[in-house]
Formats: structure tokens, C-alpha cells, sequence
């Protein structure tokens, strides 16, 4: 199976109708340990996408990305913003030009997206942001390289939510959330949640 | 929730049109949202600010003469974006170079670091200095360090004033790091506020109890504590902020030369005896002013009683958080060059002297 | 209730001692209360306000050159006493006799009587001029009058010009009369107000509901009415200041030469196309900054419409009730004389500009 | 009988220890009507006259009443403050030099006194005011001129207490209260209200 330029766009849209239908639950957990914003920043860049779509219809796959990661920059602000646009700026720059992915271009692609987040941000494993649910995806593909196209997504979507679920426990030492301390302790992180959601979408346009 | 907003798509927009026609001296741009002098003077540095909106009247309010050559808002406590921060650094840059002055939030720094990359990539010289006063967060190790808060309305207004008196951008780089490192914020809040999008209060609190070590963003702060009396609590935020241990954190600068940031590591000054002070006692958003001087009136005292002395105050609203019920207090150790720029006339909507 | 107070009792007294130390140009006398200028200068005429405490910065904070001379704080909603009045007006006389400024309520008129006698059995030439501008009330025959709210900010403003243009107490007390003639307000509620030494809010409104005419009491206002957005209420409160039915009622001036009360009548003057107005959108405790300028935004397209011409505002807070949530907007009709008067330097804790 | 110098002592005694007990009751009703201070006013105002009383027992009645007029005058405030002071000083002017006083020269005196809130205030009758219970007492003592201190001072209180609940229904037309207009009728009036304690406590002075 491969992932073709469609699939890619159907990934956006689907994310986009994501993060408008879960706005209020993003925003409720940025309300425990951050500035109860997150689900409207994610709603806000990703309705923006949604509209730039159609323009670049006609593109390549590291084209939208770079343009999905250009719109963000520029809708999005907060921490969210720049590094859910450097995940689609340097996701973009492996894939330039083509119209359709393998599973190893995939994981390349979603693995220099993560090295964009690190470079910005500075996060590490176990910091309690959106990194640590990157990690388990990216960890998760590179053991599947062998395996099926679904086989491969599947087991890292179960890695992504406990990835995500890892974060429950976490002291934040990264973003808004560290100023609480150990009162950041016992939720769940906002971004490390949307990096879930973002990655479901692209899972289910290309399974489904 | 009742706010006196329409929908809360367009608050900051329409907050923007207001000003716009308020303040004609004001140019506002609403795509990409920015605001700039109209009288626009040079060739000096530009000083830039900016960040998420519902501290007015920080930053706008302090656009003019003397502070804010510009300012850019963003969402609702949501940090704005370089396409902004560029575009009205663009604007206001005459030749001489762009300061962003950046509260220390890990949002604003991202988007201002992609905004003086782009700056630097058309030529134009560029520096982004931070704000990190806020004393309640202790460690920068395994924080995102302290926060902004009301300590930039002095950096704008001193900052500012150096911009006019002709200061080149490393000199006021250098002044940008001497206020940061001298300045110190404590918050409390009595009360939530309510961000127009959420239409709920972001915590709940006891009538006894308050929210020790607040931010600016409705964020729940560094402890919760029993709210006795004003003086009590004026007492525990003057002794939090005359803790002395020294903050040390590493700060990224901009290499013009290089094109490349370069971290550098910033330590706080000791508060001692025999020092000057600027004391701003801010409202942070729903507080009577009457409550202010309630709490300035024990500032006083105590800093007398340390041997510090309040060269200045500002006793108002300035930095706030929406309609939080709450109090900043902000000690700025001043030396005479900050004091002799601090009292230089300043106009903008928000504060205005000697002219 | 969480107030940053220490007792109930001394509320006021602490506030004022607040300001006692963080304005040195201020002298501040706590028993019997009032605030006066240090820099007295004369001969002119002082103007003199006060009024019940809760409603600052009015009126202490508008103390300074340019404004008023002196002003006495009654307690928390309550009208000061005629030994406070009588005190700081021998004070700030500086022989060419005083205007008291006075809000038309019954409590602040007839504490301002007495000090009127008091001080004419001195031999000190003395006026009382109302303020009373809040269409909210609709007659005058049934009720106390309209109350006096904002407007008096700006007739704080432009008296105290006067004085120091040297204008006589004659002239002065057309000039007040003109601007009460000329002013008018009106003030919405979303939620009340707490007074400390009641500790509850005045009143409760549902989630959907307004005090629509409320005044600076924590009273409850004319109507409860229906909260749909920003621009709904801000056009509802415009259209009740735009209703031009003259307002006409007896007042009584003070006989310097015989020495007694006579009856005058006064009657409001229309607001019509082609006017010029000044617009104050007022905070009445705990509205943000930005939602002041959703108001103001509204208001300008709405004047706009009717041919009348904004010549100046003032958007912030000016005069408040404690902590109530709400704003309030005043017209002032102004003629090239009350706008020159306006427009001249101002020099007090929280109005400042042209020095 | 006669009311003594003392009478008039322990009635002033008496009404700041009503006031003080009275308080929130009183501010209370000036919430639904007023500025929810009447209360505070009136204790604060016979707080300081309780101080004062010492340094005039050995005054007259007269001087006694001018001087708590005068204390009044300068402690309470708002509309109640010159009011109840203008009833004391004027109702003080009739007693001047005298250490007792009958039933008609207590009715004269506290005529006097009403005449004093009225030529300041100018409210009349049906306003909704401490006017409505002062005018309700005098107009009883008058048509018990010739009964016993006892009978004519129980039969004011039982007027005083009728008048002041006569103020229920009213529409108010003078101070705060008028600004509510129709909202105004269904509650007692704080000042009436006010007056009928101080009168109850000058026929319990006398009459205990
Ligand atoms: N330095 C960082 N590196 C990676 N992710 C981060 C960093 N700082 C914050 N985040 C992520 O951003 C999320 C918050 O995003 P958002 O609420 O939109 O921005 P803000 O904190 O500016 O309001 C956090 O939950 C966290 O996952
Ligand atoms: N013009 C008046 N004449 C007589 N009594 C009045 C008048 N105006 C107000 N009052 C009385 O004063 C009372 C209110 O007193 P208080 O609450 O102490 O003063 P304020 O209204 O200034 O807050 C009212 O309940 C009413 O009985
Ligand atoms: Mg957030
Ligand atoms: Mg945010
Ligand atoms: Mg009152
Ligand atoms: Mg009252």
C-alpha cells in the first residue's frame, strides 16, 4: 500500500474537522495545567488550512506540507504554532516533489517533522509536551518498517495514545505547564493529545 | 459569562477597530494585526513588543512617543505570529535596527525568534530581548524559566526613551538585559478570570483562599494560599520578592554578524539595602484602585523598613489578565541613566508625561 | 467577599494614606478627610469636589494642577460631612472664593448646603454647582434628580482649567451650569458591585441579564433588560442618550450677598446633528480595557450617523462603583471655549497630559 | 411624669446600642432600595455620640441634643446624616436651659425636630421617608395631649410602627429610593425605618 497526494489531503481535512470537533476538550486540558487556549489555536490554524487547501490543490506532497506548515506559522501563535509548523516545514523537505510515499518515506518524513519540534523547542522524551507522543509514533514506526502499511499504523497509533496517556504522570519541564511544578503532575498534556489527533487523522484517511 | 464583546471571533479584531479610531496617532493594520506610530521618527531603533491580547492596555496603550514604536497582539493570551511581528518591524525599522522586547513565555519566544530570522534574512538588523521577572517561578532548569509580566511596562517605557535619546541597538541590548536582570513581579489572584472563548473562569477559588504566584494568563499559580488580610498578603509578596538567591538562566541573542543565535547566561541582581526602586503596584484586571493603595501603603513600609527606596511609582492598571481579581507588585532597581530615561515624556493612550 | 482591605472600618483611611505617600504633591488630611493641593496657587478660584469613597479615581486621583484643588472622600458610598468640606475649602481659598462641584444626590447636596453656610459665615465667597447627567433617571418632579455620574470628570477637567485661567466664581458657575446643561449618561451593569462592610454583591443578575441605568452605587439600575452582545447594549445605552426630551429642574444656587438659597431652574440642551461632542466610555470597576474600546468602536458608527462629531475621548477608568462590571458612556456637547479648556495641561495622579 | 435630663441620656445610650444591633438589619433594607449603608451610617453616627456624651452630662437638654446633632453632623454622611442632625439641632432649639421636660414641651421638641428634617430635605408626607414615621408620631402625641407620658408615648410607638410600614407600599419620591421609581413600592424605607428605632428607644428610656 502506498500513501498518495490524496490521502495526504484527506489527512488535513480530516484533522481539521478533528480539532473543530474536539476544540473544547483540547482547551478544557490546557485549562488544567496551561492557559486554556490550546484547542482554540489548533481549531483556528487548522480552519485555515482547510481553506488554503483547495489553492494547492495541484502541488506536490512536500508542497502542501510546506504550505499547511507556512499557514499554521502564520494562524496558530502560541507555542503550538511554530512547532506544529516546523513539524510541516522540515516534514515537507523529504519529501519535495513527490506524489506519493512509501512506508519508509512516511516514517521519514513524520521523523524529520519531529526533529523540527526538537529544534525549536527544545523539549526532550519525558518533558510533557507533544515530543513525547512524536517519539512513541516515530519509535513505533521504525520497529514496523517490515511490516504492512496498516500493521505498521495501527501499532503506532497504540503507541501514540499511550504515549500520549505517558504524560499523565509527567512533571512538565517544558512550556506553560512547568511553571505548575508537581501541580502540573496528574494531567494529561494538551499538545501531547493534539499530536494524537493529528496523527489518527493521518492514519485513518490512509487505512479507511 | 457576560463580556461586552460580540462573537468571540472578533473580539481582538473589534478591540482593534476601537483603538483605530480612538487614537488617531495609532496606525492599525488588522491582517496581519499590528499597531504602529503614525509619526514615525528617525532614524532610531524600533522597539517592538507584543504578545497575546487581554493585558491591555499592554502593549497597544503604550504605542508613541517615547515607549512602543510598535506592537502586535495576538489571540487572546495566545502569543502573535512572525508574519506580524515582521510586517510591523518593517514598518516601524528606520534604518537603525528593530529591539523585540519578548515576555519570557515559551509562545512568544518561538514566534519571535522566526520573526527576527526573517528580519535578518531581508537585511535588517535585529535583536530579541526577554522580560523574565516573575519571581514565583523558582528554577529555569526544569522550567520554561520565569515568566513576563509587569516588569515590561517599565522595560517599554525606559526602553523606549533610549530609542529618542538615540541609542544604537547593541547599547540598548545591553539596557534591555541591565532591566531584565534588575527587575522582579509577584502576582496574586482573589479571583479567575474568564477567557471570552472558554466563557468559564479558568479556576475556582475558596473565600479564603488565593492563587499565590500568579501569571498574566488565567493560569492557576505557584501555590494556593489563605487569603487573611491585604497587609498579610502584601507582607508574603514583598518577602518573596526580596528573597535574594541569585536567578540564573541562559538566554539566546542574535548574532547580527553570524546570522545565528548565541546563548548567553543572564544572572539577577541583588535587592539590597541603600538600593533605588521603581514600584509599580499593577491591577491585574478587576481590582478597585482604591485596593491598590491599600497595598501600597504596606510596600511602602516595607521596603522602608529594608532600607530601599521608592525613587518612583506607578499605582494603576498596566498589565493585566482580563478581568482577574488580583494585584502585581514589581520592584525595578533603577541606577540613575534608567531613572533620568524613565522620567523622560512619554505619550501613548496608556501613559503620558512631560508633554 | 476577598477584598485586599485590612478592616472594613479603615478602608478609607488606609486608601488615603496609600495616596498620602505615593503622591508628595498631594497633601492628605485624615481627620477630618479631605485632599488638597500642596502647589496651591492664587489667586484664583478653587474648585473643589468629593463625595463617598469607592468611585476612584474620582475624586482624589483628579487632584493636581489643572484640575481640582481639593477633594473630600466620604466613607464607602456615602456623602462626606460638612467639617470635611468646610476644612478643605479654608484651605484651598486662596481669596477669590470656591466652587464646590457636587453630584446631584441627596446625601452629597445637602452635606454641601451646610458647608456652604458654614463657609459664607465666614466670609468666604462659595458656590455649589450640580453635576447631573444620568438619563437613566426620567424626571425630576418625582424623584431626587438625576444622579450625577462621569460627566463630573469632565467638568472636573474643564472648571479646573478655568481656575487657573483665572476665570471669577461668576463666571466659573455659568460655566458649570453650561456643562451640566450639556452633559449626559448612561451606565450598564453585568454584575454588581460589593460594598466591604456589607460583603455581599448589591445584586444578583442571571447569566442573560443587565442593570441597564444603573449608577455608581450598586444600586439596582431603571430596568433589568436582556444581555445579547457588546454592540446590542452599546446601541440600546445610545439611543437613550440620544433621546432629546429637555430635562428641566430646579436648583438652587447660593446668594453670596444675601446670603441664602434661591431657586433657578436649568434646562438640558438638545444634542443634534452637527454638534461636537467629547465621549467618555467609562469602566465601572472590573471591565477590561479592550472591552471599553468594543463600546467605543460601536458608539463613534453610531454618532457618526447622527451628524455629531467626536472631538475628543477619554476611554478607561475614570469612575467607578468598587468592583462592579460594567461601563458607562458619557456626551459632553462642548464649544471651542469648554474644548480649549479642556485641552490644557493636566497634572494629577490619574489624568495627566500637556506637561 | 417627667422626662429628666437622664431620660435623655439614656435615650441617646440606648439608640447607639440600637443602631449597633440594628445595623445589618438596616442596611439590609437600604440594599433592596439604596446603597446598602444606612445601617453603617446611622452606628457609625451614635458611635461617636455615645463618645461624646460624657463631656456634656453636665449640660441641658438643649446642649446635649445641639451637640449631638452636631456630632451626627459630622460623623454619619449621606442623606440621613444631615437629616437626624438637623432634627436634633432644631429640635434641640425649643429645649434650650431646660433639665426636664413635660409632654408638650417633648412633643415641641420633637416637632421641631421633624421641622428640621423637612425645611432641609423638603420631603413631605407619602414620600417614602423617615419623614412618613416622624409625621406619624407627632400627629399621635398631638391628639394625646392630654393623656399620660405612658398612654401618649405607647400610643406614638404603635402610630411610629404603623407609619414606618406604611412606607411599604409607597412609591418613593425623595432620595435614593426615587431613582428606582416603580421598583421602589414593596419595601420598607431604611430612614423610616431608622426613626421609628430612635423613637422606640426615647419611649423605652422614659418609660423602663
Ligand atoms: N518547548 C516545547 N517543545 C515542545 N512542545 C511544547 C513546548 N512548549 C510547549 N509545548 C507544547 O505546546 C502545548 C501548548 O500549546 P498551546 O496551548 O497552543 O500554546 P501556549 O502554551 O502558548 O498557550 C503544550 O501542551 C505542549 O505539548
Ligand atoms: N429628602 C429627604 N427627606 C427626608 N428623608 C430623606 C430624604 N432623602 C432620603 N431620606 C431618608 O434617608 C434614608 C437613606 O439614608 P442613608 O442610606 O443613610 O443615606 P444615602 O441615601 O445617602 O445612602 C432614606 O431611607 C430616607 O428615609
Ligand atoms: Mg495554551
Ligand atoms: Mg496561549
Ligand atoms: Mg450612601
Ligand atoms: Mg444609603
Amino acid at each position: 500500500m502506498i500513501v498518495t497526494k490524496n490521502h495526504i489531503v484527506q489527512w488535513l481535512l480530516k484533522a481539521a474537522d478533528l480539532f473543530e470537533e474536539q476544540q473544547d476538550f483540547l482547551t478544557d486540558l490546557d485549562r488544567e495545567i496551561g492557559d486554556a487556549d490550546h484547542g482554540l489555536n489548533m481549531n483556528r490554524g487548522f480552519r485555515k488550512v482547510k481553506d488554503k487547501l483547495p489553492s494547492v490543490a495541484d502541488a506536490d506532497i512536500g508542497n502542501i506540507l510546506k504550505t499547511t506548515g507556512m499557514t499554521l506559522l502564520s494562524s496558530i501563535g502560541g507555542a503550538s504554532g511554530p512547532l506544529n509548523s516546523s513539524f510541516f516545514i522540515r516534514g515537507a523537505t523529504s519529501v519535495m516533489a513527490k506524489e506519493q510515499l512509501n512506508l519508509e518515506e512516511l516514517t521519514q518524513m513524520l521523523q524529520n517533522g519531529l526533529e523540527g519540534i526538537v529544534q525549536r523547542g527544545k523539549a526532550e522524551s519525558g518533558d510533557k509536551t507533544m515530543v513525547d507522543t512524536w517519539f512513541g509514533i516515530i519509535n513505533s514506526l521504525a520497529k514496523h518498517q517490515q511490516s504492512t502499511m496498516q500493521v505498521a499504523l495501527d501499532a503506532a497509533l497504540v503507541e501514540a495514545n499511550l504515549a500520549m496517556k505517558s504524560t499523565i504522570p509527567m512533571q512538565a519541564r517544558k512550556g506553560r505547564a512547568s511553571y505548575l511544578g508537581e501541580r502540573s503532575i496528574g494531567h494529561q498534556d494538551p499538545g501531547a493529545t493534539s499530536a494524537f489527533l493529528l496523527f489518527s487523522a493521518l492514519r485513518d484517511s490512509i487505512l479507511e | 459569562m457576560k463580556k461586552i464583546i460580540n462573537h468571540v471571533d472578533n473580539v481582538v479584531k473589534e478591540l482593534l477597530e476601537g483603538v483605530a479610531i480612538a487614537h488617531p496617532a495609532l496606525q492599525v493594520n488588522l491582517d496581519p494585526m499590528y499597531i504602529v506610530r503614525r509619526d514615525k521618527k528617525g532614524p532610531k531603533v524600533a522597539l517592538i513588543s507584543g504578545g497575546g491580547s487581554g493585558h491591555e492596555p499592554m502593549h497597544g496603550g503604550f504605542v508613541g512617543m517615547g515607549m512602543l514604536d510598535g506592537a502586535c497582539p495576538g489571540q487572546m493570551f495566545t502569543s502573535p505570529t512572525p508574519d506580524q511581528m515582521y510586517e510591523c518591524a518593517k514598518q516601524a525599522d528606520s534604518g537603525e535596527g528593530v529591539l523585540f522586547l519578548v515576555k519570557n513565555y515559551t509562545g512568544d519566544i518561538l514566534n519571535f525568534d522566526i520573526a527576527v530570522e526573517l528580519l535578518h534574512a531581508d537585511g535588517i538588523k535585529v535583536q530579541a530581548s526577554i522580560i523574565d521577572d516573575d519571581v514565583a517561578v523558582k528554577d529555569s532548569l526544569y522550567t520554561a524559566g520565569r515568566r513576563g509580566v509587569a516588569t515590561t511596562v517599565l522595560a517599554e517605557k525606559i526602553l523606549g526613551a533610549a530609542t529618542e535619546e538615540g541609542y544604537s541597538l547593541d547599547k540598548i541590548s545591553q539596557l534591555a538585559k541591565r532591566v531584565a536582570n534588575r527587575g522582579r513581579s509577584i502576582g496574586v489572584a482573589l479571583s479567575a478570570c474568564t477567557v471570552p472563548a472558554a466563557g468559564k473562569p479558568s479556576f475556582e477559588l475558596k473565600d479564603n483562599e488565593i492563587e499565590f504566584g500568579v501569571g498574566i494568563h488565567g493560569e492557576p499559580g505557584i501555590e494556593r494560599r489563605t487569603f487573611i488580610d491585604g497587609d498579610s498578603m502584601t507582607t508574603e509578596m514583598v518577602s518573596e520578592l526580596l528573597d535574594n538567591k541569585p536567578y540564573q538562566r541562559t538566554v539566546h541573542q542574535w548574532d547580527n554578524e553570524l546570522g545565528q543565535w548565541n546563548d548567553d547566561t543572564w544572572t539577577s541582581e541583588a535587592l539590597e539595602s541603600g538600593d533605588k526602586v521603581i514600584v509599580l503596584i499593577n491591577n491585574l484586571g478587576s481590582t478597585p484602585q482604591s485596593e491598590l493603595y491599600v497595598v501600597y501603603r504596606k510596600v511602602a513600609e516595607l521596603l522602608g523598613k529594608q532600607g530601599i527606596t521608592i525613587e518612583r511609582n506607578l499605582i494603576g492598571t498596566y498589565c493585566t489578565a482580563l478581568d482577574m481579581q488580583g494585584v502585581s507588585i514589581t520592584l525595578l532597581k533603577v541606577d540613575d541613566e534608567m531613572l533620568s530615561l524613565y522620567d523622560m515624556p512619554v505619550n501613548t493612550p496608556a501613559l503620558r508625561w512631560g508633554c
